[in-house]
């Protein structure tokens, strides 16, 4: 008996002392926030979400947009394109530093877009088809030569960042898949960086969180008058655990969340003391994709009869705050027709849709596939109110509850792809043209931006058509074109914008998208150099 | 002169919890050791006789064992309302116990010599006024006592690596360390086969001779009684029913029941009935009313049916518990 | 010792009755004196008797769900958002879900899931398992006992509930195939439990005298050993019922297991773990029928192994 | 000489065992439907790149060639590479392993402590309102399940208490100790640093505790019955009646032989510690097991063979101790006159 007091009374001396133990103090401007892992801080491998925030905090693209998404100057001071829209220059602003010291010249360029386009990941797919070579014609000065000319380039660039060609070159493992490159340094670039941006890596581990920390001595001189109160930390932690991103942002351990919280989540979040919600849109939208190549939804009268009889209200209810969607492009999206025709339900006008159909004789002989996305709550509460409002038009439907990688699997094939898909997207440069382009052409149709399986040429030329036509105004005009096309071909039901969501600390930090004023695209969203962090209002928070 | 009886147990009852209610095991029994003597008791299997001496030792498990009368006197003294440190005062240097089965009394995960020395530490009191030589030379004298070959391999051994034999001899000598008054023996050697049973018992005999201790020897085997114990006590379901010298035992049982074991003396041996007694042991949850053995009684009168028979003197030291003797005092 | 007592007079007793009574009703009386015995030994620890008695109630809620429950449609695919994630109230004893689904009825529904899968994954892996393990021991030494325990070894290597979620990665998720890979997981303990006991049987006299008598293998094997080791499989199956509940709520709380909308208790807990602790009742409610039904399976199995296990004291 | 020649043979019988395993392990993890090179590579990855990985991770050639290769780079301590991680797997279990272990021991050490403490307490006050109590909280170890445990002390000690953290395994502003054993609890021990090692342990004891309460009340309880089922043995009978003092019989004379059965559920316990998966996901446990769980739900085919074969050695090993240290403990196993059970 004796022994076991003792033992109790060691393990409660323990425990105590383990909680006389204070909280860890915070130190300097920290910056904490939540994702979703896997994160690749490799510019030739990192394209979703996290990737995307990562790379603008390591690395600078050649041009920075402004919030109205026109192209700035950044590493590049000036650029021209030659008459064809073939032929991009691009003159460099000299004395630009990499993180290791050395000048980031016009070969890091030459080198960062061969590396992207050899290894083919990431975002690869905006420039491998298109540009034929890069040279560097002089230290300062590179020359982008584009297969054919393509107007959006710009955007495009933004998605393009600069590595350290020495550094890498020095990092790379040989033999490798890519020849007399070797592994190219990715085994380096996963778990470093080779870039010259605002931020450094400091610690990366895998599926737990990246560190990045403040490059004291960035290239952009004003950057610092700017925004002198830029963390000197950035963490992000690979974890989108509802309880967990609620217990940290109420400890104030966490400044803001990650995007991918659940409606009942975020409001729970709004509730806790000084932890507020932003939302802004980045050019998402939610499209119900209807295979049409597979019956019956391969029947328009079919199709136009369900984008009738779905319930638009209970839907955005969904999706709160978030605008019924216009159209294939989202209206924030540089190039989207803003008068194009908006459905609502109406079960009339569905069935007369319906009884033009040539299954409607034959309804109950077919039961329409609906994934719905495993990885993404809502889309559950989607398929279900689809389920009941089809139900009223004598249309059955079998959900299917999908994980998002059996939903890229099936996209592959035409013949597992189910009659609708639920997904959304969003443009990989900042036109209407990207989503149109991503969305309907016939080669993105076994992937899953696309499970409409349109596969229609006349569609693919004018899209290229647009996209070579470098004039803004008349691309534009091809683009509501075309988007009044696909309106009549009613491939898709368009249920809402997606406006991105983040629970932040509003009591001690500030920054463009807290305030709603962020640049609309994925990725520069949320780039710290922008964003302001008060310590010590936290500490007056912790009192 | 007036002696006082070393142990003397008084209308000590012991019931047993089970399904149904209680097993009343022993039913007031009565039993006197006087200094320096050796007692038999016997009666077959189950009758309650290791009940009975466990119950001196206090290690009847309890519950479901409980003790509703009775007491059990040492030296005028009562056991059951001992303290701890008398009982184990007792324990350690007065009364010590032999053990039915060897195998089971044997802590299967220690080494002999672990135990014996433990024992040995504790019945020479505190750890302290003991040295390790001392507890040494002790173990190995125990174990030479009951001759056993070789006992520093056998101190380094485990029980399982022992014959029966050795294991017993091994409980006998345990028992040894802590004696100097009271010995009870619970049918040594039982488990055993006949030549080493036989073996064990003139070891047990020639120790007894030799300690001059007071004796308790129990067993199911009248013979085994015979020419190691001045007195015997006859159980029969739970209390005594006769007691005599040995001699006037084996000359005349009076008691239905002795007389039925004398006959199947040979064919009681290893336990279970022989046709010695028609019938079994009754159940324990509602014995027969009256005399518990009537049932199986040839000269059964009215009278068993319904009162429990107390003891009948029927000569100096020969006492009966039978109405059939009720008037010869 | 003490309790040697008991036993040998009850063996007597049964015995005495034989001497009067004729054999069928000796029979009948004996059969009728075991059972009230065995009955006593599983009812000796009132706790057992709690056991059964929720099993039962479990059972029946779970089988005339359809009935007892107050809103049936929300078993299955069903919304009625106005109604969504009510707190507990006399309409919804324990809330409803975000979809407005009454959670105490899809608690019912999600028994009859849970129960169905538990006793169809014991009935597959017991049998296979006693089998194999019956035929290893009784060819003990022989190339059949190598085989088959080597294979077992293999999949002995790994803790089950590792080796289960594996199976269920690579299959396409869904209760199916949760309860495959359970089973693949699972039966190599029941046949390592029967190898012991049949291979140490085998010597047994009573075995011996079978064989010399000439009696078939199946029957030495069915009649003869099986019997004996049915003690230990017993209490190990009725315990098992809660385990693979467990598991199997495990597995589809990494959404691995059932796939919605069917009601099934560990994704519920899954779901709705995002929600707390506002909408509590969506997890905790389940939460407690899961404890609850393990619990009760737990508190049977002690009752059957105080029953057929061997007397222990108290 | 015995104990060696034990040991070797189980070594040489364990390495065809796990043979075996690897074979189980990798015809599951290859007949997965679907292409991991595609789910690596991204949606938007042009077919190409797929095409490059399939060939390299040599997904065209049949079954058997593909354990060919694996096997080789296996003894080579080559294990592939992850698809998630982009690394060797042999390089993100040294990572991401001593986590795990950390986890597994301290949880280890809780349940030992606490449950046998438990189970003897209770074994000795056999059905009394200890033991009963005792009894009622294993019983609520045993029946919970351990996400349920997770969620619920994220709850109440992560939000509205606000006393433990609870994701990751350091504090937060902490920057990572230098690694020497990985464990953070020791290498802080050993670079003496007090304030990193108590804060690891408040990141541990949510963790270890979920993962514990089930094992513990395991132990507990086969504690209680053994220890209650020897009280009653012939044995105690003897060692009361020769007079030893009760404390000798409990804790020397009674505690070895009932504890036997105790440890060999102990260490299986402990050696399934592959099981903290789903609490490691839920606390954001960097360790081996929320690894070899990603790995599978991503299909990361060489990362989940590699880690469920790590969980099958470390069962083995322990296996194999576990039979050493009882044999030690029990003669009669030792010297075979009883079949282990």
């Amino acid at each position: 008996m004796n022994k076991i007091t003792k033992t109790l009374l060691i393990s409660l001396f323990i425990v105590g002392t383990l909680f006389s133990w204070g909280p860890a103090g915070v130190s300097g401007r920290l910056l904490r926030g939540t994702w979703a892992w896997p994160t690749y801080i490799d510019p030739a491998v990192g394209s979703d979400f996290s990737s995307s925030i990562a790379l603008i905090h390591l690395y600078d693209p050649l041009i920075y947009p402004d919030r109205e998404m026109n192209p700035q100057p950044h590493v590049a001071k000036s650029w021209e394109v030659s008459a064809d829209g073939k032929t991009w220059t691009f003159y460099l602003r000299p004395g630009i530093k990499f993180h290791n010291g050395s000048e980031l010249t016009a070969q890091d360029i030459k080198f960062s877009m061969d590396r992207l386009t050899t290894i083919g990941e990431g975002y690869a797919f905006l420039f491998a088809e298109r540009v034929t070579n890069t040279e560097a014609s002089d230290k300062y000065t590179v020359v982008f030569h584009l297969k054919e000319p393509f107007a959006p380039f710009l955007g495009a660039l933004y998605r393009f960042f600069i590595v350290n060609k020495d550094l890498v070159m020095a990092n790379i493992k040989r033999p490798g898949p890519y020849g007399e490159m070797g592994n190219y340094g990715k085994q380096y670039l996963l778990t470093h960086d080779a870039g010259s941006g605002p931020y450094m890596v400091k610690k990366f581990a895998f599926e737990e969180y990246l560190l990045m920390t403040k490059n004291q001595n960035y290239w952009q001189p004003e950057y610092a008058q700017v925004n002198p109160f830029a963390p000197d930390e950035v963490k992000m932690y690979g974890t989108t655990e509802p309880i967990t991103v609620r217990t940290m942002m109420a400890r104030r351990e966490l400044e803001f969340s990650d995007t991918w919280q659940s409606e009942e989540a975020f409001e729970a979040l709004d509730k806790i003391k000084g932890v507020d919600i932003t939302q802004y849109s980045t050019g998402n939208e939610w499209y119900l994709m209807l295979h049409t190549r597979k019956a019956p939804t391969d029947c328009i009268h079919f199709r136009k009869a369900i984008a009738w009889a779905l319930d638009y209200k209970t839907l955005t209810k969904f999706f709160p705050d978030c605008p019924q969607a216009r159209g294939p492009v989202p209206q924030t999206l540089p190039g989207a027709d803003p008068t194009l025709l908006q459905y609502h339900r109406d079960l009339d006008k569905a069935m007369t849709e319906l009884k033009q159909s040539k299954y409607y004789e034959q309804l109950e002989k077919y039961s329409l596939e609906f994934h719905w996305n495993g990885d993404v709550p809502v889309t559950e509460k989607v398929a279900l109110l689809f389920m009941s409002n089809m139900a009223d038009i004598g249309i059955n439907v079998k959900i299917v509850k999908t994980p998002w990688l059996s939903i890229v699997e099936e996209s592959a094939r035409m013949h597992t792809s189910p009659n609708i898909a639920i997904i959304n997207d969003a443009p990989q440069y900042p036109e209407a043209g990207s989503l149109l382009e991503s969305r309907y052409k016939s080669d993105s149709a076994p992937t899953w931006e696309q499970n409409e399986w349109l596969l229609d040429p006349e569609y693919d030329t004018m899209v290229d058509d647009a996209l070579k036509t470098i004039d803004q105004k008349e691309r534009f005009a091809k683009y509501s074109k075309i988007q009044h096309d696909i309106m009549d071909l009613c491939p898709s039901i368009f249920m809402v914008e997606l406006l991105m969501k983040h629970a932040y600390q509003a009591t001690y930090m500030d920054g463009p998208a807290f305030r709603g004023e962020a640049t609309p695209f994925m990725g520069y969203d949320l780039d710290s150099r922008f964003i302001k962090v008060y310590p010590e209002k936290q500490a007056e928070l912790l009192k | 002169m007036m002696l006082m009886p070393l142990l003397e147990i008084k209308d000590l009852h012991v019931w047993f919890r089970v399904f149904k209610g209680f097993l009343k095991v022993l039913e007031g029994v009565n039993f006197v050791v006087w200094p320096g003597e050796r007692v038999g008791l016997v009666g077959e299997m189950g009758c309650g006789k290791t009940t009975t001496m466990k119950a001196v030792m206090r290690i009847l498990p309890m519950p479901p064992a409980i003790i509703p009368e009775g007491e059990i006197l040492f030296k005028g003294k009562d056991i059951l309302k001992m303290g701890r440190g008398e009982l184990q005062e007792i324990r350690r240097k007065k009364i010590s116990m032999i053990f039915q089965d060897p195998t089971a009394a044997l802590n299967p995960v220690f080494k002999i010599g672990t135990q014996l020395r433990d024992t040995v530490r504790f019945a020479r009191g505190s750890k302290r006024s003991i040295t390790k030589g001392d507890i040494r030379t002790r173990t190995m004298q125990v174990l030479k006592e009951v001759s056993l070959p070789d006992p520093e391999r056998i101190l380094e051994n485990y029980p399982i690596q022992l014959s029966g034999g050795m294991r017993q001899r091994i409980c006998i000598s345990m028992a040894l360390i802590s004696t100097n008054e009271l010995l009870i023996a619970d049918e040594p050697g039982t488990s055993l086969d006949v030549t080493i049973k036989d073996q064990i018992r003139r070891l047990l005999g020639g120790l007894v001779e030799k300690l001059g201790t007071s004796v308790i020897l129990v067993s199911h085997a009248l013979g085994a009684v015979r020419n190691m114990t001045v007195r015997v006590y006859v159980m029969y379901a739970g209390s005594m029913v006769e007691v005599a010298k040995t001699k006037a035992l084996f000359a005349n049982a009076l008691h239905p029941y002795s007389q039925g074991l004398l006959a199947a003396i040979p064919r009681l041996a290893g336990g279970g009935v022989g046709e010695g007694i028609p019938g079994h042991i009754p159940e324990y949850i509602n014995p027969p009313t009256g005399c518990r053995f009537h049932p199986r009684c040839k000269h059964t009168m009215p009278i068993c049916r319904n009162k429990k028979p107390p003891f009948f003197k029927v000569e100096e030291g020969h006492q009966v518990a039978c109405f059939l003797f009720q008037n010869r005092e | 010792m003490a309790f040697s007592i008991p036993e040998s007079v009850w063996g007597q007793k049964v015995e005495n009755k034989m001497q009067k009574n004729f054999s069928s009703r000796k029979k009948l009386s004996r059969t009728w004196e075991y059972i009230r015995r065995k009955w006593y030994k599983f009812s000796r620890n009132p706790l057992s008797i709690v056991g059964l008695a929720l099993i039962c109630t479990i059972i029946f809620s779970a089988i005339f769900a359809s009935y007892i429950s107050p809103h049936p449609e929300s078993a299955g695919k069903f919304v009625n958002f106005s109604e969504a994630s009510q707190s507990p109230s006399l309409a919804y004893l324990c809330g409803t879900d975000r979809f407005g689904r009454d959670v105490l009825t899809r608690i019912f529904f999600g028994y009859r899931y849970s129960l169905g899968m538990a006793v169809i994954v014991i009935s597959i892996m017991a049998p296979v398992g006693i089998i194999l393990g019956l035929i290893a021991g009784y060819y003990k030494n022989s190339w059949i006992d190598t085989v088959i325990m080597r294979i077992t070894d293999i999949f002995i290597a790994i803790p089950p509930l590792i080796l289960a979620l594996a199976i269920c990665s690579v299959l396409t998720p869904s209760i199916f195939n949760a309860m495959l890979a359970i089973s693949v997981a699972w039966w190599p303990w029941y046949t390592r439990m029967v190898y012991e006991v049949t291979s140490s049987l085998k010597g047994e006299f009573f075995v011996q005298a079978a064989q010399v008598t000439g009696a078939n293998t199946t029957h030495i094997l069915f009649r003869e050993i099986l019997p004996n080791c049915m003690a230990p499989v017993l209490t190990k199956m009725s315990l098992d019922v809660g385990w693979v509940i467990l598991i199997g709520a495990t597995l589809s709380f990494v959404g691995l297991g059932a796939q919605p909308p069917i009601p099934d208790l560990g994704s519920m807990v899954a779901d709705a773990s995002s929600y707390l602790p506002d909408l509590w009742w969506e997890a905790v409610f389940p939460a407690f029928a899961i404890m609850l039904v393990v619990l009760a399976f737990n508190l049977f199995g002690d009752g059957i192994d105080d029953m057929l296990g061997e007397e222990k004291g108290g | 000489m015995e104990t060696i020649k034990f040991i070797v043979k189980r070594l040489a019988y364990s390495i065809l065992v796990l043979v075996g395993l690897s074979v189980l392990m990798f015809s599951i993890a290859r007949v997965i439907p679907g292409n991991p090179a595609r789910m690596a590579l991204g949606p938007r990855a042009p077919e190409w790149t797929v095409q490059k990985l399939r060939e390299e991770m040599h997904l065209e050639d049949p079954l058997y060639i593909q354990y060919y290769y694996w096997l080789k780079g296996a003894l080579h301590g080559d294990l592939g590479m992850s698809l998630v991680t982009r690394r060797s797997v042999a390089y993100d279990i040294k990572e991401f392993f001593p986590a795990s272990l950390e986890l597994a021991l301290y949880t280890g050490i809780f349940m030992g402590i606490v449950g046998i403490v438990l189970g003897v307490i209770s074994g000795w006050h056999n059905n009394t309102w200890i033991d009963n109590s005792v009894r009622i909280v294993s019983y609520i170890g045993i029946i919970t399940p351990s996400f349920v445990f997770a969620i619920f002390f994220v709850l109440i000690f992560g939000y509205i208490l606000q006393v433990l953290p609870t994701m990751g395994r350091i504090p937060l502003s902490v920057t990572p100790p230098p690694r020497i054993t990985g464990m953070i609890t020791f290498d802080a021990l050993i670079t003496g640093n007090f304030a990193l090692f108590f804060g690891t342990l408040k990141h541990l004891l949510l963790p270890a505790i979920s993962l514990a309460m089930g094992p513990m009340s395991q132990e507990a309880r086969i504690t209680r019955t053994t220890l209650a089922g020897n009280m009653s043995k012939d044995y105690v009978a003897a060692e009361r009646s020769c007079g030893l003092p009760e404390r000798t019989i409990m804790f020397k004379y009674l505690l070895k032989p009932s504890l036997i059965p105790t440890i060999s559920i102990y260490a299986l316990d402990f050696a399934a510690m592959g099981n903290a998966f789903v609490v490691e996901l839920i606390f954001n446990w960097p360790g081996l097991s929320r690894y070899g769980m990603n790995a599978m739900l991503r299909k990361d085919l060489n990362a989940t063979v590699a880690v469920v074969m790590v969980y099958g050695i470390l069962f083995m090993v322990v296996n194999i101790i576990v039979d050493l240290v009882v044999g030690f403990l029990d003669p009669r196993i030792r010297l075979g006159t009883k079949s282990r059970e």
